[in-house]
């Protein structure tokens, strides 16, 4: 799950890592009035859940209240990457001496919390990563033990640090690996975190985004969830225990198993479609979880088309077209479908789905070639 | 022969009156795994297909010495569960359950290494070594013994690869699914090289996804060690970035993890790579009959 | 340091342990109005540093108000191992169905924190250690990760409790472990932890003693020192870095490193004295130290002589005898005084204090024979 | 030969630019140890007694590959530096440090323990090889190369002992202070053992004190596998329980841990126990002649 700049910022700044100050306006009079009220040149930025919003124009630099309002006005509405703006985040401007990098994920080769950091900050992290790699400083928290200072310091001393300087840059990545592990984080990252030319750190930007698998033991963090920046569909979804992501083409899926579903995709694309959807119904397929399939697939105009593919395993395939044809009379299904169902009893089932008046077959390469067909 | 779990296995089974637990234990009974214990707290005194329950992990291994443990348990439980089946000398423990937090798996994950015990999973169906034991929830009839060695991070999909192996007459050693989640206790790698030091297995599949960069870890160590051929399968060619597909773990971020980089570092290391489940049979008969 | 049963209950309250609530009395009269407010069976009970206030006959049971007067006045003021009474808890009446202990201490052997739990509680558990140690129920805590949920219930398990039960208990395990390590403690125990006869469990005494190093990070333990159960002098030799124990006998000890001055206190007792107390002056024996150790000892009346045991090492042993005679030119001590001084440069600093009227010797022995005559 | 420090040793000092870290260091050089660096936060390219500097141990270990480290850092930063050094490779650490919470040293000993590494400490005196490497703060004047290897819970008190046996021309082969403190790196056990696998050590001298059950544990072990002549000495006869003599460690509590169990197990064990420390010599001179 992501959450907002300014709330990663509150979160930080409770760990005790100094933020830049700032507040939220959702319109152009608000970011006038923030503006006036810090009397300070400030930073209109773009609250969205995605990259790149300097690049795309998302944050802009006013010295008056006046032109505080006009940078609310040209970002908020903006598209950035798919993503609307609503609210914009007022903050003062640093006196930035210089701007490092720093950040705490997972390294998922070593299986431990590492903590990376670069004096490049401010730019793209991944491209100093794929160009620059010697840039990026590296440390491995110990999965028992959690970080130690000892390690802080050593990234501190390896960015080519002062000695005056190492004490408060280590203690900024204890509160940030500290922040990372208590909220469950899957990312904290403050690009940059600033130098300020009077000695001081500031993190300008900061990023978090949390593990959905912990979010039971974060009631806190999951009241963040900002719904504006969520397909409403892919969330109905996963409160119904379905995995699904839109994609932009025609054909519908619905499948069980992850694994299972992205080959579905790539069987339509091998075959010349255009997938509309990611779906993965779990594991039962029962009548309900089809029927809530057929609801968020048909909810998207553009598909034109749906590919049921359904491997049975341990639930017999004939109880799988049961639950099918039951959910056929619960939504109204306008496209065509198509069903592939293989495993225990498929040959059962395929007949039942057959007299029900549907394409059911045996394998997923002509249930793929099929539905192209029928799109 | 096989890899991990066979005749001798001695299974026990964590959450054994739960559900899934109960479900699927009767299921691997029936298949004919040896199911010697299972464990629910409070649970002591009753039984389950037959088999009997234990309140504690240590009871059971005190009674009836199992050798390998299936997890069954909620999230929030699993990775209790996992500590108390290595502390009790439980070698080989197999998480089934979905859902664990990514930073309790990092601990776990140490901490099974550490006591030089071997986790499967978690997010995982399980292992299967057909007409011996299954110890998962793989449908256990689509199997049929045979010389193929497989290993997947998927479930469906690999009972999708099995069927179109045992139709094409290609039985399987050991069916070995990894798990989908960012930390798993056993990677590619570690199967591979379990296959490869198996006399029986005479070539393997491999059956990744997009996320991660454990398939280009394999590729990299089929090229170094690995003498048997091997044919892999990569789903989520299409997926976008940044969206993850289902499985915790199956997600391209930062640009790396993409289904074109596995497929190619594959293939760099010589090995053809299905461009879909039914094709899997045919390249496996033409490298076997290189 | 220790602290009394109601400061224990609090802490453990804190940590979610049901504690039984009670409230503090001083005075008689407090105490029959705490029961008058509790309107029910109550226990009056002496809050000192020991153990064995109940066959001390300091904790009494009252059925009235009145009757919690009679038994406050008849505890407050007693003496109990030294410890003399300045307050009790009046705590309500339980409805006991059973009795436990559970205990969390340091297991030394294995260097790992653990849990000790009986069926057998209310009663002293070092005796069920020694007489029916199959009686404890053990579990020892992962020294990284700490203990897992599963040994709290195999705890429970083990001490044969119903599977209705077998959670609560665990619960309190975990935290009473919890609080333990949070606390930086040596010791927390509950004894008895009781069952009701409606099946809750209430921790019906409380006990926690804290590692003395680490109470630099717990301020607020640090302030529920009780200054009235400490030794003045212990108390005031600590924040002078002496480590000093008053003892029964006339011999007052001075000397350099802890072991030394056992060996010292040894020594003398082998030849026919009684040591006064332990006295650790610490590494330098500076004029300073000595001075402060001088004012130590010579403040218990029962002193009638001094022996000093310094063995030079790093530091030179006629610096040692300046900063003796320099203590004495500080501190007017009236009993005789018997030096040992070995090591570095020690003929030197014998010499010294030859020549200020010390009896100084070589050997330890001869010195302690010499006090011993002297007192 | 000797145990654990010798002329091949490479010592690192962390908190070496501290006053006690620097004060030791030059007695260390001026004794003859081979000290290669030093660690000091923010202290690279300092020196001291001619020692270099460095700024953190990666570094120290990357230019002048030291094989033992001695740390001087104060008690809260302690545990840290420990865990730098052995995580860094260094596999031994003494730590002279007194004041360590117990809790912070319950993870320190099972992380070093793991990762193969010895502690020595902490608070504890340090380690001497006469004539070849003082890796503590003991003197070293006092002590002479000979055959008793020597080992102690306490300081002064080990001086002491050294100085009768040195006197009486019993030299040392090492003599090791292992630490005052409840939970120590190196216990008498392990000591003991590393005794009796010298083979320039003919007799060992065992100095406990009251608190904890290592010296019957010692008794124990001495009885079983320790073939050379033992001789003890217990502090701490006249000490009430439930109060902590100074060391942390030494503590009557529950009725544990007296001198009279100690005494009485070592001679159980066919131990020599001094009443006083000049009566050591003695007993070993018998003990040897035995």
């Amino acid at each position: 799950m992501d959450i907002h700049e300014y709330q990663a910022a509150e979160i930080f700044g409770r760990y005790g890592i100094p933020v830049n100050p700032g507040e939220v306006a959702e319109t152009p009079a608000q970011a006038e009035e923030i503006a006036a009220k810090f009397g300070t040149l400030v930073a209109v930025k773009s609250q969205v859940h995605t990259g790149g919003r300097g690049k795309a124009g998302g944050i802009r630099i006013a010295k008056t209240p006046e032109a505080a309002r006009e940078a609310a006005e040209a970002i908020l509405g903006m598209d950035i990457k798919g993503h609307v703006v609503n609210k914009v985040l007022i903050a003062r401007g640093a006196d930035i001496a210089r701007e490092f990098y720093l950040g705490v994920v997972l390294d998922r080769p070593r299986r431990q919390i590492t903590i990376m950091a670069s004096a490049e900050g401010g730019v793209d992290i991944e491209e100093v990563a794929r160009e620059r790699p010697e840039k990026i400083v590296r440390a491995l928290a110990d999965p028992e033990l959690g970080l130690h200072p000892w390690q802080a310091r050593q990234v501190a001393f390896q960015l080519g640090l002062a000695p005056e300087l190492i004490n408060g840059f280590a203690s900024i990545v204890m509160k940030l690996y500290d922040a990372y592990v208590k909220e469950d984080a899957t990312l904290a990252e403050i690009n940059p975190l600033v130098l300020t030319s009077s000695g001081e750190w500031i993190a300008l930007d900061s990023k978090m985004s949390f593990d959905d698998n912990a979010l039971f033991r974060h009631p806190g963090i999951e009241q963040l969830r900002d719904l504006a920046e969520e397909n409403a569909t892919e969330l109905e979804a996963r409160h119904s225990g379905i995995s699904f992501v839109k994609l932009d083409g025609d054909i519908g899926c619905i499948v069980n198993g992850a694994g299972l579903a992205m080959a579905t995709m790539d069987a339509v694309k091998l075959h010349g479609g255009e997938p509309a959807n990611f779906l993965d119904v779990g594991g039962g397929a029962s009548a309900e979880q089809v029927a809530k399939a057929f609801r968020l697939v048909t909810a998207d105009p553009s598909v034109r088309a749906i590919l049921i593919n359904i491997f049975g395993g341990i639930t017999r395939g004939d109880v799988v077209a049961e639950g099918i044809t039951t959910a056929l009379g619960q939504v109204d299904v306008k496209v065509p479908i198509v069903v592939r169902l293989s495993g225990t009893n498929a040959e059962e089932g395929r007949q039942l789905l057959a007299e029900a008046g549907l394409t059911a077959v045996d394998s997923m390469d002509d249930a793929a070639a099929a539905v192209v067909r029928a799109a | 022969m096989s890899i991990l779990v066979d005749r001798n296995t001695r299974l026990l089974v964590q959450g054994i009156t739960g559900r899934e637990g109960s479900f699927h234990t009767t299921q691997m009974v029936e298949y004919g795994t040896n199911v010697v214990a299972g464990v629910t707290p409070g649970g002591k005194g009753k039984e389950v297909a037959g088999v009997p329950v234990f309140d504690t992990v240590a009871e059971a291994v005190a009674a009836t010495q199992p050798n390998v443990s299936i997890i069954y348990v909620p999230a929030r439980f699993a990775p209790d569960a996992i500590y108390e089946a290595v502390d009790n000398g439980i070698p080989f423990v197999i998480c089934i359950t979905e859902g664990i937090p990514v930073a309790d798996m990092v601990a776990v994950y140490a901490h099974v290494r550490e006591k030089g015990a071997r986790l499967l999973g978690p997010n995982c169906p399980g292992i299967i070594t057909p007409g011996q034991a299954k110890v998962g929830i793989m449908p256990g009839f689509i199997h049929m013994p045979g010389p193929i060695g497989l290993v997947s991070r998927s479930g469906t999909l690999t009972y999708e690869v099995v069927d179109a192996l045992t139709k094409a007459g290609l039985g399987q050693t050991t069916a070995i699914g990894i798990g989908g989640d960012p930390i798993i206790g056993t990677s590619f790698v570690d199967a591979l090289a379990l296959f490869e030091a198996d006399p029986e297995t005479k070539a393997i599949v491999m059956i990744g996804e997009i996320g991660g960069t454990d398939e280009e870890d394999a590729a990299r160590f089929i090229s170094e060690r690995v003498t048997k051929p091997v044919v892999g399968f990569i789903a989520g060619r299409t997926a976008p970035p940044g969206k993850r597909m289902g499985h915790a773990g199956a997600i391209i971020s930062g640009g790396a993890g993409t289904a074109a980089e596995k497929i190619a570092a594959l293939e760099a290391a010589g090995v053809p790579v299905a461009d879909r489940p039914s094709a899997v049979p045919a390249l496996i008969r033409a490298a076997m009959a290189r």
